[in-house]
């Protein structure tokens, strides 16, 4: 048969070039007109500790992984040990032959707890002692099981191309892999061989011996197992443009469109990546001559978010990026731009918290500190994408709202979207416009009249930067009067706050609802669902498929969250029957927000707070038990490794 | 006929307690801009949160008064946006040596073409008079309930060290001599500190006016106090690091001439290298259009409002 | 008449000596038998700029001022110009005779906004240019006008002491302002010099001088006005033992009591006076031989808090005191402390704000942030004081809670507690116990058993301290398993995660209601007044007043809010037909909530945020409003100078 | 038969990269505890966030391994808290000179007695090869995509500077010599830094183990390496203050031997003085009972729960 979905791991040390292989496999398969989604999970840790990707390639669009596995290829015996049990019956597992009589007892890097986990799991008859125990098991279960003699192909490369130490070459191990998967799938090799090229570009000689090692497997492969494995996967005739980003490249792009020109940033799991992606490519092209974002590390997210607003002070567009803590270390800084009305845009990464928590896995643990966060009450925007798309177009639009109406904005991603790839039809750049506000006009701005925080009806004073001829401006953290001096006055204190709050309240009025939030379903449906960030994903695809069994939901996915639609919700919610909040965290922050705004209170939750993103498996799984009205007020999910 | 010092001064009401050295460092820094003949619109004075943070909303210039200790990301923030502006940033001894210390330190490592004031009056004064970071330990000012449990920094030799490219102290009722300094740190090329002994008669009575000037060792015979300030220019002191060879024997000597306090305490340019290249420079190798088209200048927009970036090469490379 | 209350205000510039007088004047008042209260109001400043105390005295309890201002008594031009339009009718301003003929528009202190309202609100005429002018206003009002020469008086003293110079004795004003206002009141001066003795014990030439000068006044005052002022004031015959005590002593004093030992913080207003006070009396007696807090002034509030969660750790009673701007910079360690399930007790003065905002002035803006504040999901307890009593008990009972549940404690101070006086009748400490929690047992501490965050049915894992003998314990701000070493499996997540939060379900569930709240009136009562902090008095006070006008209301005070006791407020708030939110802040934070956690709207709102403290007079002007059914949901209030 | 260097060891899997450094620091590390024969339960390892923030895991001795730059600050209070326990910090040198120098800065005003051991690897390692604040300017290891912008603190003249009072400098590859620095560290009275050279053979290739040990610059003629690593004790070193008088002098002859890098890098103690009062004996002038009765120790309740405290003179105080 000819496969219309397809899902693949890839596991083994930290290190060992599982990444790189994740990024041929999917470009091999996009070039074939495939659509692709994959996630990375991988620890706190540069080398040696368990790292994987999930694959996830399918001739329909997707947005999500499932849980799924058709074939494991495993560097290491940890991959098997750790994975076995999530591959599919009649799926397959690709395995070094040199890991097979590994005792389990033996891999260090297994955890005790989870050693001991996978014993009982495995039987406690203690005869599971070896990886091949573990793969008789899966045997029994129809799974195929492709032992790859890995050292042996590696050595011929290495004769191949005059190289001794075996050492030198077993990077390689990850392209094996491929080449056996590849081979497996009877997919065109040719494909992947591009994707090698396109990959290492910057380095011909390595090139040549991947293509290389990964023919020999290839070949390997076909020769072994030919016709074994189900899944086989031929190119598809499809002429779209398509690209293939992460969410943190989204983000990148999207600010530099969007006319960011500083960024500040200290280094942090999972916003580092962005970044370092901006100042590898600092130097651009604009319509005319060339631009160039000024990309600078701090000495921590103190002077990050203070060198931001700085710089926003001047006159550019500026911006920050970090995770949890490093936005702890943000919020009196925070205040400070909110008091003085600065443009700030905030790219917040969310992970795995309190604390360092999980730093290289998922949360959405962060929203309601991200709304009430810094001491005081000012305005500030908090906008929550849903993938990689939104990303983008959300990181250009967020440097509108925040000149629009003068203050901070906060654009919440998270690691599940940060470090997880999919594919795109190329992005239509024609919605997007720059708009800077209200700048001070010519007559605000003679000499020792120009007020930067003058009294308005609608709150918002025409800004002047730093620098402007005829202008002179005072900003303080103290609470101040029009000019910008410092004044404890009650009657200038009431209009001041008032001034800066009602903002909020024009931004919440002006911004169109689809900037605000999607709906997807039909507004009679009865059963909805509320959500935010990268859940999107798995929910539509979940929906989906209760569809074809007749169950019809529809999905409220709040993207502005502050100021919250609130109206818009209480009246898609007022009708509802049956109100799902599914969050990836353990209360329920956004249904608590919506709560307090509205009044309505969520029937059901689908919460998640194990590390790992929801897959649409268990979305499915969770709202059918609801629909099926057989499920508990609060469904907690588990699935992940 | 160019600004005058009055000029540089708010109509404001100037809130600090009668005596207080910030009215001397205040003056200073009005005659040093005029000196300059510098525009009000292209500085900007942008200050920490202390009875010195004060400064800008009595300059007549732009004025950026920020978060305690927070002084310095702020000020980077405005000069690499737009470096045409002149940006000096001041605050507090608490503020830049406390709180901020940190940012001090790590400001060493950029050299970004600004100049930084320290109004050291060795206490924390709005807050009502604790120790600050250049208080010497064992020391008791009046507003403290026992003496001083920790040492102090000592600002110069730390400058020196994080790497500061003009280092000078300053006393505050030295009006003339401040305002040299500052003229002088204006015009480095990189990161300059002026570190200002602040006399605060309201809290810390050991480093008085009267202390600083010697009345409390006058000469029995003639009657003339014995000043403990003097300048280090009066003694033949050359600062100026003229080759990369003759840095590291400079920067030491400078580190001990730092170290000279209590009996005798010099003020002047302690050390001075432009060889060092600014951040400006460092950043012009690789964006060779900085200067002129900085983040706060480029076009980001063409007239429909539509995005100046052309992004079909981004889009390339991730194509599939 | 002989008076039964009398409220005094007393201004002029910072530095001039109004504190003390307000504490002679306070003491003076105390040993004779009254009740006190008195707040302070002053600028971000620290010599010149206006600052003022205004006091209530009365034979009965006060928790609170009145708008009433029977005598205001004038260091200067400036306090004239701000205050006599509150000065009642019939009321008295003493003002000195230097003052009369200044004009308005050379008082450089005072803003040029407030200015132009001043000169407007005192018509167009432009006839109001000097004091005189002012005065004679007030005169039409019959207002009492007593004009003193300080200077002459000031004289006398110099002449006295043999000291020729009058700089030298300024400074005796604020004495010359109490000896006339005692004079006035027909006052018992011995229990005045009593309190001067009292307040300059230390140096006794001081304390003679300022008797001197306390008579002189008092002598002029009762020959040259003599019965022209209504209200006067004898000595009352009680014999209960009564303190006087501003709201950060009781806090220091709470904290010790508690078993506080170690104490961190950075200079921030207006909690500093609590560790200065704390400093000053660092060693102390305990049942037997001597105890001692260390209170280390730290580098910055980072330091602070981690230090305190560090000396914590060890075993001690560890504590941290901050406002708005530095608990924005601890929050970061915040969620350490919760991950690691650290006792520590941060006590917060918030003061106004967004940033710097207003930082000698009052505001209660920083609920919500507290309670949601660092990232990540994990448990807290928030206490909120109503008053200088609470803040005692509170404060030692914030150890016990944070020992038990092994969580941070946050107890909420503002700066209307923090700088106000008030007196009580000596606390009863009998119900003060410290409780320390589970502690490891000897079963526990086997060398190598022993495990910090061992899972249990509570979620409650018995301490040990660093370096008890037998036990090793680690601690990482990363997800941890039972022993306390990184892991980030999904399944020991989950477990870890849930122990965590379980303990706030449990503190909420055994911490008794008269802890969490306190409820004035009657069950039955349909109108009710849900509110948190120091605006107890004003509310108690109004009710009282409205009471005796027949109109009956009932007060929820909400002192634990998190957790929040949702049950009893819903059942509380369930009946009542009127639901009143009274808080210091924009938004009702409070209200938020409370609505986030039951679903129930408040239907009004008196809500105050010019940075100084609600009055009786207006809490009950404003419910009034209410309780006629002629008020506006949202009344912002707005007395204060 | 006391405990072995093994003995300080947890069976955790150590999960830093092959070849690191970091295991020579592990490896010294135990061996000093070992040599001191330091009860285990009696040590706290404090650590900050990176890959050298995770030792505390792998060492069965107490351990807190806390913030990203905030080390310090907790080894302080557990330290203050009850002074008996042996704490030793030990972080990363983005931790300890980027986001925590603040803290590195103002500790040395503090003289706290602990021994603290900065990783310098002149990387940030966990967060993959960013710059940290001892890389040079204008290098670029491999893991940067342009050269470094900023200039390096020099973390030996940064100690002196601050007021540390035991200063050494160790080479993470010799065992042996770090060990001995660390026993002299942790019996120092007073407050230590060893600041350890650590190569990252994952990041920075450029200040690896063959560079320290000079195998970039073979001696044609014999065929050696001319190592960049040398001794400071066999050179004659003596970093002893034994008198008042002597610390200017010695102070300067360390900073100076501090300023050595590139073709020589001494190791060893640079600088030693306890004639500085340690922050305990500085407390102990007004609590004088101090060292025996720390806030961690002292009795706070009695048998039936009630405060241990006597509340009445604070009454008195306030008593109307
Ligand atoms: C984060 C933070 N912590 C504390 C404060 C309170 N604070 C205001 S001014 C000040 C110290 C001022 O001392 P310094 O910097 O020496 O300035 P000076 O008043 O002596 O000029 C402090 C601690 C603050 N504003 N912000
Ligand atoms: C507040 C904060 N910001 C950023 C991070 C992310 N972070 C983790 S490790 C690290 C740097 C590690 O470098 P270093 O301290 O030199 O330690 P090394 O890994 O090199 O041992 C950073 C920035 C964090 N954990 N916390
Ligand atoms: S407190 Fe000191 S520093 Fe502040 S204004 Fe007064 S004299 Fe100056
Ligand atoms: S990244 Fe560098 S410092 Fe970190 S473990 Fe690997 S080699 Fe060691
Ligand atoms: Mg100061
Ligand atoms: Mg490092």
């Amino acid at each position: 048969m000819t496969g219309k979905e397809f899902n693949w791991m890839i596991g083994g040390p930290q290190g060992s070039g599982i990444d790189t292989s994740a990024n041929i496999f999917g470009r091999g398969f996009g070039y074939g007109g495939y659509h692709l989604y994959g996630k990375r999970e991988y620890h706190s840790n540069v080398k040696g500790l368990h790292s994987y990707f999930h694959f996830r390639v399918s001739n329909k669009p997707v947005a999500a992984n499932v849980n799924d596995v058709n074939l494991l290829a495993a560097f290491d015996a940890e991959t098997i040990v750790r994975h076995i049990r999530e591959v599919t019956p009649k799926g397959g597992i690709i395995i070094d032959k040199s890991d097979l009589n590994l005792a389990i007892s033996e891999i260090r890097t297994l955890p005790s707890e989870l050693m001991k986990l996978i014993m009982k799991n495995h039987g406690s008859k203690r005869t599971h002692k070896t990886i091949i125990d573990l793969i008789e098991e899966a045997k029994e279960k129809e799974t195929r099981v492709y032992v790859v003699p890995f050292l042996d192909l590696l050595k011929e490369v290495g004769d191949e191309f005059g190289i001794e130490k075996l050492s030198r070459v077993t990077r390689m191990k990850n392209i094996l892999a491929l080449g056996t998967t590849f081979g497996l799938l009877n997919y065109d090799a040719s494909l992947v061989e591009k994707a090698i090229g396109v990959v290492f570009r910057e380095k011909p000689g390595v090139v040549k011996m991947n293509v290389s090692a990964f023919n020999k497997a290839y070949e390997y492969s076909k020769q072994n197992f030919d016709d074994d494995f189900p899944h086989k996967f031929k190119k598809l005739d499809i002429h779209e443009e398509r690209i293939f980003l992460l969410g943190n490249q989204a983000v990148a792009l999207g600010k530099v469109l969007g006319g960011c020109r500083i960024q500040t940033y200290y280094p942090i799991t999972p916003a580092a990546d962005e970044s370092e992606f901006l100042e590898a490519h600092e130097v651009f092209k604009l319509q005319s001559g060339n631009g160039a974002i000024l990309v600078i590390q701090t000495e921590d997210e103190i002077a990050a978010v203070n060198m931001a607003s700085g710089a926003a002070l001047a006159g550019a567009r500026a911006s920050t990026t970090t995770s949890g803590p490093g936005f702890s270390l943000m919020v009196e800084g925070l205040s400070w731009a909110g008091n003085n009305e600065v443009p700030i845009v905030i790219t917040y990464y969310q992970r795995g918290a309190p604390s360092t928590g999980l730093p290289t896995r998922h949360g959405q643990d962060d929203l309601r500190f991200v709304i009430h966060s810094g001491h005081g009450e000012f305005p500030r925007i908090v906008l929550a994408s849903g993938d990689m798309k939104e990303c983008f177009f959300d990181a250009a639009r967020a440097f509108n709202y925040a000149e629009k109406y003068q203050m901070p904005v906060i654009h919440l991603i998270d690691k599940a979207m940060a470090n997880s790839t999919q594919s795109y039809k190329v992005f239509d750049l024609s919605q997007v416009k720059i708009d800077r506000g209200e700048i001070a006009s010519r007559d605000d701005l003679q000499i020792g009249k120009y007020k930067r925080f003058r009294f308005t009806d609608s709150g918002i004073s025409p800004r002047a930067f730093l620098g402007t001829k005829g202008a002179l401006m005072w900003y303080t953290g103290d609470e101040h009067d029009e000019i910008g001096h410092i004044s404890e006055e009650p009657l200038n204190r009431n209009q001041m706050m008032e001034k800066r709050m009602k903002k909020l309240v024009k931004a919440g009025e002006e911004i169109p609802s689809e900037e605000k939030f999607n709906f997807f379903g039909q507004e009679e449906t009865k059963n909805i669902i509320i959500s935010w960030g990268s859940t999107k994903g798995a929910i539509l695809e979940a929906m989906e498929l209760l569809r074809k069994e007749g169950f019809n939901l529809a999905f409220l996915q709040i993207r502005m969250i502050q100021p919250l639609p609130s109206n818009s919700i209480e009246r898609i919610l007022g009708q509802a029957e049956m109100k799902i909040a599914i969050e990836m965290n353990y209360s329920g922050q956004l249904a608590a927000t919506i709560t307090e705004k509205t009044g309505i209170f969520m029937d059901y939750f689908i919460l998640k707070y194990n590390g790992r993103p929801m897959t649409t498996t268990e979305v499915y799984e969770a709202l059918k038990k609801i629909l099926r009205k057989n499920a508990e007020k609060r469904q907690v999910l588990i699935h992940g490794s | 006929m160019g600004l005058k010092a009055s000029d540089y001064k708010t109509p404001l009401f100037v809130d600090w307690c009668p005596g207080c050295g910030n009215f001397g460092i205040y003056a200073a820094l009005q005659m040093a801009l005029a000196e300059l003949q510098l525009k009000p619109y292209e500085v900007v004075i942008v200050s920490g949160i202390g009875c010195s943070g004060k400064t800008p909303h009595f300059m007549n210039v732009n004025g950026v008064h920020t978060l305690h200790g927070r002084t310095l990301p702020f000020a980077i923030g405005i000069k690499l946006a737009n470096p045409s502006l002149e940006v000096i940033a001041a605050g507090g001894d608490g503020d830049g040596l406390g709180i901020g210390v940190g940012h001090f330190a790590s400001t060493g490592r950029r050299n970004v073409d600004l100049t930084y004031i320290i109004h050291d009056n060795a206490v924390y004064g709005l807050t009502k008079g604790q120790a600050s970071p250049t208080l010497q330990l064992g020391l008791q000012p009046k507003s403290l309930p026992k003496p001083n449990v920790n040492a102090a920094i000592n600002p110069i030799a730390m400058a020196l060290t994080a790497g500061y490219t003009f280092i000078a102290r300053a006393y505050a009722y030295d009006v003339r001599h401040t305002s040299d300094l500052l003229v002088q740190a204006i015009n480095h090329k990189g990161l300059a500190l002026v570190n200002i002994q602040q006399p605060c008669p309201t809290y810390n009575n050991i480093n008085t006016k009267d202390w600083y000037g010697g009345l409390d060792r006058v000469n029995p015979e003639t009657g003339n106090p014995n000043p403990r300030i003097y300048k280090l220019a009066e003694t033949g002191w050359d600062p100026v690091v003229r080759t990369a060879d003759e840095d590291l024997e400079k920067s030491l000597a400078a580190l001990k001439k730092a170290k000279e306090w209590g009996d005798k305490i010099p003020i002047g340019v302690f050390y001075k290298n432009e060889l060092i290249p600014t951040y400006q420079e460092r950043i012009s190798r690789t964006i060779p259009f900085y200067a002129t088209s900085p983040p706060a200048k480029q076009k980001i927009k063409d007239e429909s409002g539509s995005p100046a970036l052309v992004m079909e090469k981004w889009f390339k490379e991730l194509r599939v």
